[in-house]
């Protein structure tokens, strides 16, 4: 079975810890994206799994395999650089058959294998360019040419899009995933782009500071983050995250006092068991209220601040007393700087957070 | 990341700069023109005043580099010839020796620092700093014990460690520039550690390679108090036999030594050129960070 | 430390027997004898004579090769290999005046022995000049212990321009200035000293574009010149003829540990005479301002029709007559150097050139009486009068003597003359400290840095504590 | 085109690579003893160590053995002229070098010769190096004409200076005479004799730091000049800020190198002035030859030139700290 796992993987340089007990299990066919700010660990992980860094601690199987002291090639996996690591003196035929020589296969079954995925990857045209001659976006390819061209137990990707621009990430985004798909090996992306985390994985680990914040699907690390920290670094604009005290709960929906309002909101059961009077964070995102004509008790009052199209959407700033917030509205929705709005959060979309940053869920 | 020719600063200049650089290049040049010259000089003709630049060019001074007349009048060759591959055999194999094993360590001390990595550099550096009469005595007494005197490996190791501080310092900022990752790949690519070092390393490094050698070269080739010390007849050196046209009767032989000196400037100079691009390209590339 | 020389001398012990060893038990031996010689004339001659003639006497079948050495880098390889006990020559070609280090060293070889056993020996060096014996061969100077025999004898003659003494103009111009007669045949030299010497210099002093001889001189032209020029004895190997001819004396190592170096050294005599060296340098191309007026520097000169007389030794001015080097090849007769009246009578007192060549001590007997028995070859009457046929000068008084002898070379008769004035200088090992700092000060002295008197001062100071210290001086 | 990679990459390859994977397990019976030494010589752990040995162990043989012995000899009289056995000295050299008044007169003149030299070779190296910083045709023959200097001996170098300050027939003195009328010796005072050295030098040289410092200019990015251009730069600022920031860290390189082997210059100037006139250039390097190899004065010579180390050492570690420091206030 081509699945990775690791258990309680622990790397530190000198007093620095990079990565401090991670867990992760990637079956055979599964993507699984690390994902997390610059310095969190995810690249160092990554690594450690590759065989490129020793660990301090804990070990990695790769297909069932420990493979702690193995080295890179003894583990048989296939991984694409950040800067794409192609050997600049070898031209992208080259580069491509390299794994495959390394293999010793016949000269034979390289080259049907090379032409097979040039055809794929839609590189015949510059088989015989060196990597200087090549665009961002060949480059790309050939990279990834060069890892799916052999047969390896896992696939490992660092930063695979990042030096693209942005047309050109959102086709390679769909044609990478696309390759996955059909290979049914384990897969492990780095990324810091959560956009590319969320579209092309299975499941998402957000990582901080060398630990793992939260392994989840994408949706649910959408829709359920598990701390303030997932909720915060999750989703386009971020979440709002607002101080609150909780007053009281009753049939599920929470009273709660923001700076200088109180609301009445739909919440998860499990709300119920914080003692009244606490300290939560009501998060909502911004996409999640619904302006309404008058004030209610379940509606926030805000005055819009700032405005900023966004082309389908409209994102506007706004305060309310010191809370600032974002709310993205329709785009033929007209309003003015000034303005007082009535925001209603929409059904079963506000969260609440505990004292300790939690996200409180049944 | 990599060194590309096209975004780096180099701008057309036109015909008005060949000419600027022509003048500065000439003036700069005249000393070895003149030595050169001298070359096909006679003696009166090189010591004329005021200075002859036309003249009856004469070739007896490059006959006199290979033959000497005996009081009977005899034609003796002078050994020059062994002399010369001598030289290039000597400056080329220790080169070679220095660039291999440079090239090793610095890869080591780039990939796998040691602990007190810098401390070792400097002490390598250090062996640079002694004037070199301080040793010849040990090294002379080591070589004789060792039966290395005179012997072509003897003068081949001396010079491989003359150019090893040189070549390790070039050579392990070559490799600090180099992406590692295109390593790392290489590895997950199933290849082994030595083929690492060869198929993706060496390659990339051809113009650091070159480089290193023709600055090691330059600084080898005219290499004068070993080579007279440490060879023997047979494995005499160019510089050494050099002296044959200082001292004796006449003092300084100007015309014959001008044309050992022209002679012995071509092959150094034939490398130099050919490996000029490189010789740019491997300075900029191993030591300007990005 | 002692393992290891053990272990090199075992070692080199293995390399000698090796290189001696025997071809087959018979008597005939093959025996090549090594010796380190500068590349140059006198030495090639010496190989392609022995190829030639040498067949040793004991019927051993015995080779000379000479490991010819440039001149330029011939000290430093002679040292290298003595100091680092090489063990590889049994003969060496070296300067008068290191030998005293090589002595006291242990790589040179004390000869009496074999001397006192070889009526030859004794008979051939009863025929070698006494001066050479002296200073080649003496250590220390002027005593009875031999370590040397000559190679190629070596004086200072005066190298002048025929064409322009024996003008007819100018020896009218010159008797009008000087009421002198410009010296123009060998025997009008014998008369001349430093004084006139100046005359000549100053009178021959012509600026670019002036009368000279029967033509005008298209440079600046000068009258006279000698060496005076800091590398190695290049202003020593003259100025001490100056301190000599004055009655000044050096450091007399005969007399050790009695003669002292303060008081003699810089002796009013000597002083004077260091005074008068700097004061014809004055005459003498702008080069001599400079400090490096050296032996080769004045022959250039002179061979380039920019000067009309010099001193020099006469084994390299003798280019001066080859006409593929000098363009006054046809022009240049030799005389006698200038002398100092000293007491009424004109003395020459001069320095020894040239080079001895010594037996080494870490040879077999066997090999010791072959080296001595191509000494007696290289003495012979017959070597040498070829010798001075060609490229060299002969150390024997019977050559000398001979008849045929002053026209075979035009400066033999001037050096046969004056070989008995050739006295050395220090052989004792402290020779380099010695001559090194004496060359800078007579430096300071030529470029106007010092005055003479300063010069020798610092000289004599120099001396009275170096020797002091080497415990050759109480 | 997904199809098409997906049935590619699913591909039939599999199956040989396990038979392959196979085979590589059953090779391992082997030797056991080798493997194990084998294993410990080609841990990861020891590579580093592993790699530099060849260069150690070279270094060691050829030059850190003979330092040692060398060193061993400081503290000991010994003369190598002489076959008597060493005696222990101490101190005893050291103390007398340090007190020898000559010693210090020619550190000051190896000093005022290394650094007129070095900075003679970085104006003129740096120069000639923004003549060449531009394409242009022929570049390549003009540039070699400036390289071959360096490509000759010192010896010859020093020969042929020589002959060019002569008076009388070098034509450096001839043209001198030809546009002022008088007699050119240079050689005769202490200050033209050191600029004759530092001229011969400074030729032979300034291509290395030419060299240095184009690679340096080459490498400055266009587009960074074309933002000096875009901000009104004066040429001036465009060289301090953008073509400077490129070329200092060579520049600092070619002087630390220049200055290390301008230190051991001995060849140039013991043909050219042989230290004079009087001893106004005689430098270091020619004191400890004089030392060593005429006055066979060898434990005096060894402590001299240990001497002679530390200070190179010293400047060498003063100068990279103090240009660390600059770069660390810089940025």
């Amino acid at each position: 079975m081509s699945n990775i796992r690791v258990q309680n993987l622990t790397k530190r340089f000198g007093d620095l810890t990079a990565v401090s007990g991670v867990d992760l299990e990637i079956k055979a066919g599964e993507v699984l994206c690390l994902l997390g700010p610059s310095g969190c660990g995810k690249t160092t992980t990554l690594r450690m799994i590759a065989g490129l860094e020793q660990v301090s601690d804990g070990d990695v199987y790769i297909a069932d395999e420990k493979m702690n002291g193995k080295t890179p090639s003894q583990r048989d996996v296939a991984m694409v650089f950040q800067f794409y690591a192609l050997y600049p003196t070898l031209t992208v035929a080259e580069n491509m058959a390299f794994p495959l020589r390394a293999e010793k296969k016949s000269e034979a079954e390289i080259n049907s294998r090379v032409q097979e995925v040039a055809r794929a990857l839609a590189l015949t045209e510059v088989m015989e360019r060196l990597p200087d001659q090549l665009g961002e976006g060949e480059k790309q390819r050939v990279a990834v040419a060069r890892a799916v061209v052999r047969d390896p137990n896992c696939f490992l990707f660092d930063e695979p899009l990042s030096r693209l621009d942005v047309t050109l990430r959102q086709t390679m985004r769909g044609e990478i995933k696309e390759i996955l798909n059909g290979l049914s090996k384990a897969t492990v992306i780095v990324t810091h782009d959560q956009l590319e985390a969320l579209t092309m994985a299975d499941r998402i680990a957000v990582m901080r500071d060398g630990y793992i914040e939260q392994v989840a699907t994408p949706h649910d690390i959408f829709t359920r983050p598990a701390n303030l920290f997932v909720a915060g670094f999750i989703g386009t604009p971020s979440m709002n995250l607002l101080e609150a005290t909780l007053t009281k709960f009753q049939d599920g929906k929470a009273s709660i006092d923001l700076d200088s309002q109180k609301i009445l909101i739909d919440v998860d059961k499990a709300v119920e068991g914080i003692d009244a009077g606490s300290q939560v964070t009501l998060g909502i995102r911004p996409r999640a209220f619904q302006v309404v004509d008058a004030a209610g008790e379940d509606t926030i009052s805000a005055t819009v601040d700032l405005i900023e199209p966004m082309g389908a959407e409209t994102l506007l700033h706004m305060m309310d007393g010191e809370t600032e917030m974002r709310v993205v509205v329709g785009r033929e929705m007209k309003v003015h700087t000034g303005e007082t709005l009535h925001l209603q959060c929409k059904p079963s979309q506000a969260l609440i957070f505990d004292g300790n940053g939690q996200l409180v869920l049944t | 990341m990599f060194f590309k020719k096209k975004d780096r600063g180099i701008r057309e200049a036109g015909w008005d700069r060949t000419l600027i650089t022509g003048v500065v290049g000439m003036v700069y040049f005249a000393p070895v023109f003149w030595i050169i010259l001298n070359a096909f000089k006679t003696r009166q003709d090189g010591l004329a005043t005021p200075p002859k630049l036309f003249f009856t060019p004469s070739m007896d001074n490059f006959f006199n580099v290979f033959y000497r007349i005996t009081d009977a009048g005899d034609h003796v060759a002078t050994g020059m010839g062994l002399y010369f591959f001598n030289s290039i055999f000597a400056a080329g194999a220790g080169v070679l020796l220095a660039l291999v094993i440079g090239t090793l360590a610095a890869y080591g001390f780039s990939r796998y620092p040691l602990r007190g990595n810098d401390t070792y550099l400097f002490v390598i550096l250090t062996t640079r700093m002694l004037p070199p009469i301080v040793v010849i005595i040990p090294i002379f007494l080591m070589f004789r014990v060792t039966g290395l005197s005179g012997s072509y490996i003897g003068i081949i190791l001396l010079y491989a460690m003359f150019n090893l501080a040189f070549s390790v310092w070039m050579m392990k900022s070559f490799f600090d520039e180099l992406s590692t990752d295109v390593e790392d790949a290489a590895r997950l690519d199933g290849i082994n550690e030595i083929k690492v070092f060869f198929k993706i390393c060496i390659p990339q490094l051809t113009a650091g390679l070159a480089a290193t050698a023709v600055f090691a070269l330059i600084l080898t080739w005219n290499e004068f108090l070993f080579a007279l010390l440490l060879t023997g007849n047979d494995t005499r050196t160019v510089p050494v036999a050099m002296a044959r046209a200082m001292g004796g009767q006449l003092g300084v032989d100007y015309g014959l030594l001008s044309a050992i000196i022209t002679l012995f400037l071509i092959p150094v100079f034939v490398v130099t050129y050919m490996l000029q691009n490189h010789l740019l390209r491997g300075v900029t590339f191993g030591t300007v960070k990005k | 430390m002692s393992t290891l020389r053990k272990l090199t001398s075992t070692i080199a012990l293995g390399a000698v027997v090796g290189a001696f060893a025997v071809q087959a038990p018979a008597h005939a031996k093959d025996i090549t004898i090594q010796m380190a010689a500068p590349d140059w004339g006198p030495t090639r001659f010496m190989q392609d004579y022995a190829n030639k003639t040498y067949k040793s006497p004991t019927g051993n079948n015995v080779k000379l090769a000479i490991d010819f050495i440039p001149w330029g880098s011939f000290y430093d390889r002679v040292a290298a290999s003595m100091t680092s006990g090489e063990k590889k020559y049994q003969l060496v070609v070296s300067d008068s005046q290191w030998i005293g280090t090589f002595i006291e060293g242990g790589q040179f070889m004390k000869l009496n022995k074999y001397i006192d056993a070889d009526a030859e020996l004794q008979n051939i060096l009863k025929d070698v000049h006494p001066a050479l014996t002296e200073s080649y061969g003496t250590y220390p100077y002027k005593s009875k212990n031999i370590y040397g025999f000559p190679q190629m004898p070596d004086t200072k003659v005066t190298f002048y321009r025929k064409d322009l003494f024996c003008d007819d103009g100018e020896q009218a111009a010159f008797k009008a200035k000087y009421s002198k007669t410009l010296p123009c045949t060998y025997e009008d030299w014998e008369s001349v000293d430093w004084d006139t010497w100046g005359n000549i210099g100053e009178f021959f002093r012509r600026d670019a574009g002036s009368k000279l001889g029967s033509g005008t001189t298209p440079d600046d032209f000068y009258g006279i010149a000698y060496q005076a020029g800091k590398t190695y004895d290049f202003s020593s190997g003259q100025a001490l003829a100056f301190v000599w001819q004055n009655g000044g004396m050096i450091w007399d190592e005969s007399n050790q540990p009695n003669a002292q170096a303060v008081g003699v050294v810089n002796s009013a005599a000597a002083v004077k005479g260091i005074a008068k060296y700097v004061d014809l340098l004055k005459y003498s191309p702008p080069v001599a301002k400079t400090g490096q007026m050296g032996i080769f520097a004045i022959n250039n000169l002179f061979s380039q029709g920019k000067i009309a007389a010099i001193v020099n030794w006469n084994a390299v001015s003798a280019t001066a007559f080859d006409p593929k080097s000098s363009t006054v090849a046809d022009k240049t007769a030799v005389a006698l150097p200038p002398g100092t009246m000293h007491n009424g009578e004109l003395v020459r007192w001069d320095v020894m050139g040239g080079q001895p060549f010594v037996l080494t001590t870490w040879n077999s007997d066997e090999v010791v009486k072959e080296s001595l028995e191509v000494v007696k070859w290289w003495l012979s009457k017959d070597t040498q009068l070829n010798f001075a046929k060609k490229s060299g000068n002969s150390a024997l008084q019977s050559v000398m003597a001979m008849p045929e002898y002053d026209g075979i070379k035009p400066w033999n008769r001037a050096h046969k003359n004056v070989l008995k004035w050739q006295k050395d200088f220090w052989h004792v090992p402290e020779f380099f400290e010695l001559l090194t700092q004496q060359q800078e000060e007579f430096d300071k002295a030529i470029t106007g840095q010092s005055s003479a008197k300063d010069a020798m001062d610092s000289i004599a100071a120099f001396q009275q504590e170096l020797l002091t210290e080497a415990g050759r001086i109480n | 085109m997904s199809n098409i990679i997906s049935s590619a990459l699913r591909g039939q390859f599999r199956q040989t690579n396990e038979v392959e994977k196979q085979q590589s397990t059953t090779q391992q019976t082997g030797k056991v003893q080798m493997n194990a030494f084998y294993k410990w010589l080609l841990d990861p752990k020891r590579r580093g160590a592993l790699l530099v040995t060849p260069a150690v162990l070279l270094l060691f043989v050829m030059n850190i053995f003979p330092l040692m012995w060398s060193f061993g000899l400081s503290f000991f009289h010994f003369k190598a002229s002489s076959m008597k056995p060493p005696r222990f000295a101490g101190f005893y050299y050291y103390e007398k070098v340090l007190a020898d008044p000559v010693v210090w007169d020619r550190f000051q003149t190896t000093a005022a010769i290394v650094s007129l030299s070095v900075l003679t070779q970085l104006v003129i190296g740096s120069a000639l190096a923004l003549l060449f910083a531009k394409k242009f045709p022929l570049r390549r023959e003009i540039l070699m004409m400036i390289l071959t200097p360096m490509m000759l001996s010192f010896v010859a170098v020093g020969v042929f200076f020589k002959l060019f300050y002569e008076p009388t027939f070098g034509i450096i003195s001839q043209a001198y005479m030809y546009f002022s009328g008088e007699t050119m010796t240079l050689l005769a005072t202490k200050w033209g004799a050191i600029a004759g050295i530092v001229i011969a030098d400074a030729w032979m040289w300034s291509p290395f730091v030419m060299l240095l410092v184009l690679a340096g200019l080459v490498s400055v990015p266009d587009y960074l000049y074309e933002a000096a251009d875009v901000d009104r730069a004066t040429p001036w600022e465009r060289f301090k800020t953008v073509t400077f920031p490129y070329v200092k860290g060579l520049l600092l390189l070619a002087v630390l190198f220049r200055t290390i082997e301008t230190f051991k210059l001995f060849d140039i100037v013991y043909i050219i002035t042989a230290g004079g006139p009087g001893t106004s250039t005689e430098t270091i390097a020619v004191y400890v030859y004089r030392m060593a190899f005429q006055f066979f004065k060898t434990s005096q010579s060894s402590a001299l030139s240990y001497i002679l180390l530390f200070v190179v050492i010293v400047l060498t570690n003063l100068y990279l700290y103090f240009v660390n420091q600059r770069n660390e206030g810089a940025s």
